[in-house]
């Protein structure tokens, strides 16, 4: 038992690592830390985000895991891990490929046709083109296939109509992955079909959503009448719902996280720079009582990240035990900003720019925070996640199986 | 045991939620959150003519000359409203100020501007991160005059004037001053907070002209202070009280028109639980709350107790409302457009207005151990049930 | 809003304490608390029982809500809770009684014929027979109606055979309330009817259940061909689900309860008494944040029966929200119990009488308390009584409907 | 990366786990449980004979020279079959004081016997309420003779000798002493606690005669209390793991083996989900455990650390599985007949042997400060990660 690379991953660590100092700047310690919240992105942030992206891919460094033929360096899942681990200790531009390349990608190797791979893949490695995912819907969130975008077959083309919504990077992508209902009368999995849509495409209209932060992550996407060729479907009318399998089980929870004992470190900082009652809050029995137990919490997520890193390292890949880290580091994100916040006592309220302790770091966080708690996966559908296929339990009784789409109840009856 | 409010009592909530329903829809908080618009000027307006600013002031000084369990009522529905208007401020804190430290001469000249609503007061104690009290203050009243910064101080920007927590010049000790915020030696500032929906500012004092509040001389401003966040707290948990119900509600609906997998998301177990827990969580704030307005009408020993069980209850059942309110309402709950958001920060915001929970659990055990000490030196005289 | 009798309250406070006070003794200070958890009553217990209960009925104080032709008082809700405050001040043997005259009495009341009121009632009222409830069974718990002891026609007498479970007093009982399956063809709720057994009859097998405290509050109770005779019949054949939900209905939630303010004094002294790191653990931070937290939830627990009460007080009949009290109460007591034990540190292990702190108070309601957030309801019943009741949300959604019951699961399918 | 045990480790577990299953079903638990027996005789001679007592003791003073992570594994089997022996006493507390203090005369007289078992020991810190570590003890050690009480003395009924932290005559310290508990001046008696499937005694010592631990004279006993209590605490974390996941996996199986409404409870969503929840805490244990292990087998220096981290993390999963698997079970669960009350006990015994949860979180905070202060001045000298 021990934290240290094998020879074999130290070497590749050392490459890695020259590949980046030759090529990019290291962090200094006052660098911010990376926003897990998911900001507005500018066009010059995209651009950079492209040159990076391109320099990466003509070294191999852009798609690790995949197949050398399609642009990849055929390593191995820890390699992978290895690469982010050096590349985060580096100045890069925020990473807007991560759908295209952990979702997008694999989906279209596993189910496209190969004029489809070969048109889409290497501008996709090369990050010339972005992609984006259009999946959940306003009334299909935690019920993804409860989704109602429709798509009617016209000659040589599909006409799709409809709405999507929590589309990151929906703004600044050329591609994206949509998942529609092709047959209403079939049964609720059984009418769907997988496109891949050009996001330039007349019909398709972008708005941003403003989150309770005031932060625009997410877009909501419409359709109308939006012409898809049929060339552009991924899989077989009617087995979307397997394609978009491939797609969901390609988005994994991130792995090796646990942050959160970087937000420990500064929760102390916080309660020693804090007076309460005349001494050092961290000298209050209650303040260390709580700031203890958010860091045990956080460093047994940490060390379960240790553990799942430890299966990649032996060629396991990881299931769906990776839900916990994000159940579990969400409510506990949220429970240090609202301690946080109590901490600083009537200056708790305070977000105004230098008045505010800590730069508002945990007002921020705390209004952050709900977002990571329901995107990907609320707290709910991850406890089912870890009961159905962690533990094994029974499933949930169904009441949409086995009945025509258009007659699964979709909201209270009419009266 | 009569443990509830009565009949007028609850015609008056009534009425006042009928009032607030048509006057301060929530689009009323949301645009005071989203303009530069500190409060909702006619709705404060609307509140004065309803005689709510002057309920617990005799009719002597221009109020209605109600009493506290009338104030209750109206706070929860004012909380319910998530009221964009310094309510608690004018009417908890300076209001109350006057009424019980201040003299004659100040009553006259300030209640029934505050009754009128023509004139808003606050109370300005904050000067830093971790403070919850009357301790550590640095402001200082000496001469007549007032110097020090007051962070953050609710409604402090549209105020017309303060009460003020300093220390006076006699030895250590604290007093509560009055002054004019828009008079000489005042500047002061609007500034962010997680709740835009009402204001808060910084207020710098530099030799600002100010008097003793009451005419005993500088008082016992500290426990002045406690005596003030105590009544105060009461009223408050009252508002506290009706934004986490208006919020449970509002969940309640949603999860029962929202369908997934062929069925309302509030008949899946997981949150139907969530939904049962929450409610009692709201229950026993209400029936805390109700001890609080109990003893506050009967200015009762108890109050000190009754205060902090009010607070601490009810801070905790809106923080927990806010929080599931937008996790049950899923992805819409988290964007800006839907209202959630508006309760999660107001209950933020109202959980460390007047110190926080943590503070006031503190000042529960000091007072069941005084009150305890109290029973048992009474012991001796004996008391029947 | 005020905590005083009305007039008439007070009226009829005083008349009861009078009575009291010629009949009974005060207790005093050093009294001990009544037993919340449950101990094995012997017989000597059961005789001061009776004739208390009998002094009580000829002076019309035993069943006051009770119409005064069946040997009640036509008291109201608020008078019988008042009788029950002044009662408790005063030494009286545990009530046994409860049972019989707070669920069988009025379900014999509402369902059963005249001779069956003659013959039941009154002796129930003096206490001369105890009574006691079969209802649960080892497999139908919270699903109460998923019972299985059988009842078969057999000329005038029923023949019952199953097992009963978690009955309190079957020991000492005279008569029990019992509810069969008589048809198992029918579906869950058709198929069942309602006796009250002589639990002297032939056939009729009591054994204690031991509890993890080491208590013996509940019995099991086999039947083995009992005979019963058609007369003891409560309802018709078929409908006695209906008449059991007369009785439930009855089984109230204890009112104006939440004793928790009580156990929060002695947390305090043990608080005050205990040595932490030098000073009484009382004045340390975390523990005080604790205490407070109880001491708030046990009042707001008070309160709300006061609250209750105020409603009893004005005519209105409490409801499910009365759930409440034993969700919040039975937690409650838990955790105070785990942190009574922790506070004690090293010690916090001890029972043995002389050494453990408090007599070991906490270590016992520790191994006490599991019960009460079972028996009665479970948590996770009592959430569902608010959720589906006083909220008015959706009902599960049920499998067992329509269904013959013999084609209802019972267990995992065989392999 | 390498966070596991190793393909031996595993083997050496398994082995154990078979063995236990064999040979300490819970029936052996409950046959201590309910008898006046100290402990399962035949069951400790097994375990002395598969070498597991003597597992981290070198090969030169009769043990089997393995490391930490082996005693860990082994731990954690000896805690899911709540095996009713001194394993706890006589491995984890005694051997290890003499391991890390004792003179080497000290180590050759009562390490083999210890690796044998034919002696068991213990530590015997307990004096009074409220104390969970080397403060406030009053027990002293002058002139070769031992006097005081020690409750509870977890096995001192059935321990041939003890480690004992007494005030020694020098000055206010403390120090170690070994006693032998069956010579003069020593009465023992079993007392009943919260978990009778292990003994627990009260010793008192009458100038009972003894020797300081170590050949260095008077040592620091606090800071080697605290030593011991980390290293004890690791590995008892284990012990808790292994409770708590046994409970666990009991529950898993018997929700869904009962059926209620038609179908098993484990299909309910608020059973599903609180197993869910349950399962992220024993893993966030397992993972804190596995900290401490590396901790403790590699004498890291931030072993202080992760041995509060194993121990509030395992306390609070061990408690959590045991109220959850009672309550989970239903009315059954609360009958002595079941096995819940058998984790629900062992639990709590476990979560105050060594000290509370509270006692370490606040050991945690004063070794981040610490190891703060060490890093920062540290700095200087800049370190690559």
């Amino acid at each position: 038992m021990d934290f240290n690379d094998t020879p074999e991953e130290a070497a590749f660590r050392a490459e890695a690592r020259a590949w980046l100092e030759s090529n990019a700047e290291r962090k200094g310690p006052d660098d911010a830390p990376p926003d897990l919240l998911g900001e507005r992105t500018d066009s010059e942030t995209v651009q950079r985000a492209q040159d990076w992206q391109k320099k990466k891919a003509e070294a191999s460094w852009a798609c690790l895991t995949w197949p050398k033929e399609v642009g990849g360096r055929g390593a191995t899942a820890i390699q992978s891990v290895i690469w982010k681990q050096e590349e985060s200790k580096f100045r890069t531009p925020p990473d807007i490929f991560g759908i295209g390349t952990g979702m997008c990608g694999p989906t279209i190797m596993t189910h496209g046709r190969d004029e489809q791979k070969k048109r889409w893949l290497p501008s996709l490695v090369t990050g010339e083109e972005i992609w984006c995912q259009l999946f959940s819907e306003p009334s299909a969130g935690s019920d993804l296939a409860g989704l109602r975008t429709s798509a009617v077959r016209d000659g040589e083309d599909w006409t799709v109509n409809g709405q999507k919504i929590w589309t990151t990077g929906a703004q600044f992508s050329d591609w994206g992955i949509l998942v529609t209902r092709s047959d209403p009368n079939a049964t609720k999995h059984a009418g769907l079909t997988y496109f891949v849509v050009d996001m330039h495409s007349p019909g398709v209209e972008i708005r941003p959503i403003t989150q309770i932060n005031g932060g625009q992550g997410f877009n909501e996407v419409f359709f109308n009448d939006v012409r898809i060729p049929d060339a552009n479907r991924l899989g077989e009318v009617g087995d979307g719902w397997r394609v978009a399998i491939t797609t969901l089980m390609n988005e994994r929870a991130s792995i090796g996280g646990g942050g959160g004992a970087g937000s420990v470190n500064e929760l102390m900082k916080l309660a020693a720079d804090t007076e309460l009652n005349g001494k050092p809050a961290i000298e209050d029995s209650a303040v260390r009582q709580r700031i203890a137990e958010f860091y045990v919490r956080s460093k047994g997520l940490q060390f379960t990240g240790n553990r799942t890193l430890t299966a990649l390292s032996r060629g396991t890949t990881p299931g769906p035990e990776a839900s916990l880290g994000k159940l579990v580091g969400g409510k506990l994100i949220q429970d240090m900003a609202a301690f946080g916040i109590e901490l600083e006592g009537f200056c708790g309220s305070l977000t105004q720019e230098g008045l505010a302790p800590q730069d508002a770091t945990w007002q921020n966080r705390y209004l952050g925070i709900p977002g990571l708690r329901i995107a990907g996966g609320t707290d709910e559908v991850l406890r089912n996640i870890i009961a159905e296929r962690v533990l094994r339990l029974p499933p949930e009784q169904r009441l949409d199986k086995g009945v025509p789409f258009r007659d699964v109840p979709t909201g209270p009856p009419s009266k | 045991m009569n443990f509830d409010f009565s009949e007028d009592q609850k015609l008056l909530q009534k009425t006042a939620k009928d009032y607030l329903e048509e006057h301060s829809p929530l689009t009323v908080c949301r645009e005071v959150l989203e303009s530069d618009a500190p409060y909702a000027r006619d709705l404060w307006k609307g509140a004065a003519q309803l005689g709510w600013l002057g309920t617990a002031i005799p009719e002597e000084y221009g109020g209605a000359g109600f009493g506290y369990l009338e104030l209750a009522v109206i706070a929860e529905e004012i909380g319910r409203a998530l009221a964009p208007i310094p309510f608690a401020s004018s009417v908890y804190l300076a209001s109350e100020a006057l009424l019980r430290f201040g003299s004659d001469t100040q009553k006259q000249k300030y209640l029934p501007e505050l009754a009128s609503g023509e004139w808003i007061g606050t109370f300005a104690v904050a000067e830093r991160p971790g403070q919850n009290g009357a301790e550590g203050i640095e402001t200082s009243f000496a001469g007549g005059v007032l110097s020090g910064t007051k962070v953050p101080v609710l409604d402090g920007d549209v105020a017309n004037f303060a009460v003020v927590v300093a220390r006076s010049g006699h030895g250590s000790g604290l007093s509560l001053v009055l002054t004019d915020l828009d008079g000489d030696g005042v500047e002061r500032e609007a500034i962010k907070s997680i709740d835009p929906s009402r204001s808060t500012a910084r207020v710098v004092f530099s030799k600002a002209p100010a008097e003793l509040l009451g005419e005993d001389g500088p008082g016992d401003g500290a426990g002045q202070t406690d005596a003030l966040l105590d009544r105060a707290a009461v009223l408050m948990a009252f508002e506290q009280l009706g934004g986490a119900a208006r919020a449970f509600e509002s969940t309640l609906e949603f999860t029962q028109g929202r369908y997934a997998f062929g069925r309302p998301i509030a008949s899946f177990q997981a949150i139907k639980h969530r939904l049962a827990d929450l409610w009692c969580e709201i229950e026993l704030a209400r029936s805390n709350c109700y001890y609080g307005a109990w003893a506050l009408s009967n200015e009762d020993s108890e109050l000190g107790i009754a205060a902090c069980n009010s607070r601490i209850s009810s801070s905790h059942a809106f923080d927990l409302a806010g929080v599931e309110m937008i996790q049950l309402y899923g992805g819409v709950g988290y964007t800006w457009e839907y209202d959630c958001h508006l309760f999660y920060r107001r209950a933020k915001l109202l959980s460390v207005a007047l110190g926080n929970p943590a503070s006031w659990k503190d000042k529960l055990i000091t007072r069941l151990l005084e009150s305890r000490a109290a029973a048992a030196s009474a012991e001796a005289r004996n008391t029947d049930d």
